[in-house]
């Protein structure tokens, strides 16, 4: 598959952008700017950003804890993401959720709730919508390999399966559980190997990898889309940081942290951009629009306003 | 006016929002080729199709999910639990899921899950539950449960019609024991308003579903005793309204509140506390409740029956708030 | 496996047990006698018999509701689960639930309840017991092909396999889930396709051939009861009536059940012995003693009394 | 005496426990190696190694069934959710499964759920609810929900030694906030009794959990004026121990019930209809009640402060009262 290098340098525009927004939040958070729990995606950036690129813009997505790429990708702004994390009203919840417990209907994100694999479900009706309309839309699920040990997991896919639904199933297993590893998780080798229970195409794949991730996403939609029912796609990747960064993770060997490090997606991406002979003039363009934004992002949000409390009352139902 | 009953009353609503919302569509279990167990969409399949009759694998937690990214994508999604017992099944993604989503993120979730539910059919501990509470106490969900045909489907149109998730609590003796008068045009019950199902001077009764006639028929007798009671039908437990409950109790100065679910936590203590707040000064006995007891539904029939209040309960204790 | 005519009149009795029962029941329930709900198993009687037959009297079983087979292999009465089905006192659950909700661990029956598959993390719990305790005891889940769609199902079979538990899943693939037929509920050909998703064997055999499920359960048992883990059996059968008595099945295809009826696990059962050249004399002892026991059943049920209402209040707590 | 923290005095009774009585074994996400999310069982799994200590699959359903099923084994599991909030993923399991067990059947459940619950610490809405109301309204389950560490070790030590499944609410700000005087030696505070926390002759004031500190520290303000609060700690929610408070409110004739759980029927509405009813002749002003508003639990610091009852809001509810 042959991409433009503008194309490429889109992947890489995201990477970097991701990469930088939750390093600086990691920052804010050790600075006690960010209140409750900090989760970021450090060497999984690619599985997000890699598949949300695939997608259409109305395609709909519903990302997981791991997945701010997603959430750029489909349009979300890093002042959003910010201000978000700092509980303030310019957030997309207006202080209501921390984190990245949000989304946004109108980039087509379904909002991530903590409750792990209760997006499956959801996702599938939403290509159930799609089914029923006739619309050519697909919906694309996000989740780790903790998530696929829940019943909403096996529900979800299985109700996909049964109604040939448009909609992938995007599993990072990052091979924890917050301290849990994959094989107190299941007596399975793969994820992959529990979605094989539901009769739809299952895949593997590099997650670290994000033109295989590109890839795999354009196939598996374009077959969603054309009626072919759901793909599983099993990213192996590696969880770099704690479960959060409260967490050391010293539950971690550290020789599988210092081999997934030489895999990490963005140096490898950009050893790749260097091959297809991109100027490095290029890149460093991207890395000072990057820088540029994400300071922005965090000036935008610290000078944002905090909600009024009396904003608590507000909008429980809809009018 | 056509007489009908509560479950045809419910069949009607469904058909015609169907027929006149193409976003309105249907998934449960067995709703489909066979009719649903109560067999209320009966022929809904023949008429609507595949796509918007969807018989589901047994998932509640996976097809309750499932209505809700319908719901978030446009759709008006009806969920049949097949009996309200199950709902326990899907209670995660109702209460995390559906009720929080306005809430946090703007977006409406308009959803109505049928819940089957209520005693004396003796169906046991299973078949048998009033799960009402556990939604009213969860914000973001609107929770309805009509005691007439009438009632009945005009708050499950005015459910269908609402944006946000909606517990609708349709009871199953009332299914073929209640009818009533229906117009045939359309018509709605909106959500959020209590009904005064008996005008009376003397006692207020509040209570809903399948209690409002053991309740009516206790008034009666009361009367020939020259008790007026005045019976307020809530219909709608959450967001329930208070104006005519209270305008009530300043009327007659007692009150007694009567329903189906267990007492502790239950709305029966809700509302009293809420009179004994507002209506304080105008109390001239104790507010008092009669409610299941705090068990399980047993099955056998002489259990069961000490376990429902019924129309002799309820004049028992009216006679108590008469005497004191 | 060569076993002893006592034996194989054992399982006939069982199986004669079984079935006269439920046919009394439903004729119960026709007369208006029995409130709430009527299940039966009939046609999938091998299933519950052959498996239990199986077991040693301290292994636990968590029956379903076609299962009464268990109940009885197990050491329930006749007169018990009459008693149930009609409200008494003398029932196992005195009133308190109906038809086969009911269990006994002094015969080590966890209780039946109706949310469909709940009972499959439990019975993975009383495995967990054994497994913590040292017993070589195991435990054995029921439940149908619909209830292998529930989450359920799913967190319980990859707990046990996860933890390596003595536990057997035998799951009654009677082809429907009351009106859904098994196309609208999976996307795969067989529920063990499910299984295969946990790590641990899984098999398919006749379900209505009991020696077949016999012999599969005693190995499945001694390869649990040796450390060896959970087994899946799936035992291939079909609803014979109604998914309860109220309901005239007339959404099953009538070929369908003529194929079945061809082959009923009692009818064939009987042939074998015959052909094992078991007297007529024995086979007709077996019919009159279960003939008996019926009508005692029956008549000591009915003259049961009923419990008083205020029994209702009691026993919410244990002391 | 030893004085430790609320988190300490839940580790020491858990430790104690499966110290003298190897029926007792955990389970949980995350509890053995890692030593749970708020560290509570480090160092179990050396200790009692991983048979014991179990740490399970992201399951909740599948682990509480599990747990139902060890207990009905003779094990006595006490079973760590994460969060609270994620208990409602194992919602059937526990009000279907462990709750109706022995009423149906006779044969006891011996389980504790340790739920970590409440806010205060911008943990958002997903991982600061209060659960307790759905499980109180649930016949057959207990309820604990302790405010000092010394009720924390005594009721984790009766909630593990009762023979019916409990479900042990564990406030989170308590965790680290609240330090207190616990003995050595073994001792238990029995379910179901209320506990007088400061004594008092004008005003009753009734809450549990991370409310009472907030309420003591209320009722010191309002001592300087002259007004003396009683407060009455609950303890145990189901089965909730009412002659304590009974006897208060007819001591001072005024009441306020606070707590950190949404208004609608929650606890506070239930022992208000109580008082309301048993104590209605020697009520000096009506029942008061502060608790959430109706909303999902908001995450930014100021509209969680907003949502939050404290010791500010509960002085000023207390001066209504007196100037009533
Ligand atoms: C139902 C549920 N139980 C427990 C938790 C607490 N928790 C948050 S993340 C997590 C681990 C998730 O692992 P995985 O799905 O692999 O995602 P990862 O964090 O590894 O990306 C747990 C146990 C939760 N969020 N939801
Ligand atoms: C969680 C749940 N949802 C719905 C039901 C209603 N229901 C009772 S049995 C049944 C079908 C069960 O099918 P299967 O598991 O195949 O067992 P079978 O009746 O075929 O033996 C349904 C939907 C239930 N009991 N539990
Ligand atoms: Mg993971
Ligand atoms: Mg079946």
């Amino acid at each position: 598959m042959d991409l433009a290098v503008d194309d490429l340098l889109k992947f890489y525009y995201y990477l970097r952008l991701t990469r930088g927004l939750e390093d600086r939040v990691i920052k804010l958070y050790r600075q006690g700017k960010v209140l409750g729990g900090c989760y970021v995606g450090t060497g999984e950036e690619a599985i997000s950003i890699g598949s949300a690129c695939a997608l259409e813009p109305d395609d709909v997505v519903a990302p997981s804890h791991r997945d701010l790429g997603v959430h750029l990708v489909k349009g979300v702004k890093p002042k959003e993401y910010m201000a978000n994390y700092l509980g303030r009203r310019t957030g997309p919840t207006r202080g209501r959720d921390g984190n990245i417990h949000f989304g946004d209907l109108s980039h087509w994100i379904i909002g991530f709730i903590s409750p792990m694999a209760d997006g499956i479900p959801v996702a599938t009706g939403a290509a159930l919508a799609f089914k029923i309309r006739r619309e050519s839309r697909i919906a694309v699920a996000y989740f780790g390999d903790g998530a696929s040990s829940r019943g909403d997991f096996h529900e979800g896919l299985n109700l996909a399966a049964v109604l040939t639904l448009p909609i992938l199933f995007i599993c990072h297993n990052n091979q924890y559980a917050y301290s849990v590893p994959l094989s107190r998780q299941m007596a399975v080798q793969h994820v992959a190997d529990r979605a094989k229970a539901y009769g739809f195409p299952t895949r593997i794949i590099d997650g670290n990898d994000i033109l295989a991730v590109y890839e795999a996403t354009k196939e598996a939609a374009a077959r969603a889309r054309s009626g072919g029912g759901p793909t599983f796609i099993e990213c192996k990747t590696m969880r770099m940081r704690g479960h959060a960064e409260h967490d050391d993770a010293s539950y971690v060997p550290r020789e599988l942290l210092d081999e997934w490090r030489g895999r990490d997606p963005i140096q490898g991406f950009e050893g790749y951009l260097r091959e297809r002979g991109v100027p490095e003039g290029r890149l460093k363009e991207v890395e000072t629009q990057v820088f540029k934004e994400i300071e922005e992002a965090v000036e935008f949000a610290e000078k944002s306003p905090f909600p009024d409390g009396l904003e608590a009352l507000e909008g429980v139902f809809a009018e | 006016m056509q007489k009908i009953t509560y479950l045809e009353a419910i069949r009607q609503a469904l058909w015609e929002e169907m027929d006149q919302d193409e976003r309105v569509f249907l998934l449960g279990e067995d709703i489909g080729t066979y009719g649903g167990a109560f067999k209320i969409t009966k022929g809904f399949l023949e008429k609507f199709g595949e796509d918007r009759v969807i018989d589901t694998p047994l998932s509640e937690s996976g097809f309750v999910g499932a209505a809700i990214g319908a719901a978030l994508m446009g759709m008006r999604p009806v969920v049949e639990m097949q009996f309200a017992d199950f709902i326990s099944c899907a209670f995660d993604q109702i209460v995390n899921m559906a009720a929080k989503y306005h809430y946090r993120l703007g977006d409406p979730v308009p959803l109505v899950i049928r819940a089957p539910y209520g005693g004396r059919l003796h169906a046991g501990p299973f078949h048998s539950q009033c799960p009402e509470a556990w939604f009213i106490h969860s914000p973001g969900l609107k929770v309805v449960a009509p005691s007439t045909p009438y009632d009945a489907k005009g708050l499950l149109k005015a459910s269908i019609r609402d944006p946000n998730p909606v517990i609708y609590c349709e009871h199953k003796y009332l299914y073929r024991h209640a009818k009533g008068e229906v117009p045939a045009e359309d018509y709605v019950v909106p959500l959020g308003q209590s009904d005064v199902k008996r005008e009376g001077t003397d006692i207020t009764l509040i209570t809903y579903g399948a209690m409002v006639e053991e309740g009516l028929q206790a008034a009666d007798q009361m009367s020939e005793q020259g008790i007026e009671v005045e019976l307020v039908d809530l219909c709608t437990l959450y967001p329930f309204e208070t104006d005519t409950i209270l305008a009530s109790v300043k009327k007659t100065g007692k009150v007694l509140i009567v329903h189906e679910a267990p007492q502790v936590c239950g709305i029966g203590g809700e509302i009293a506390a809420i009179i004994a707040q507002e209506a304080f000064r105008h109390l001239d006995a104790p507010v008092m409740r009669l409610t299941a007891p705090h068990t399980p539904v047993p099955f056998s029939a002489p259990l069961e029956d000490y376990y429902l209040p019924n129309a002799v309960k309820i004049a028992a204790k009216l006679n108590e708030l008469v005497s004191y």
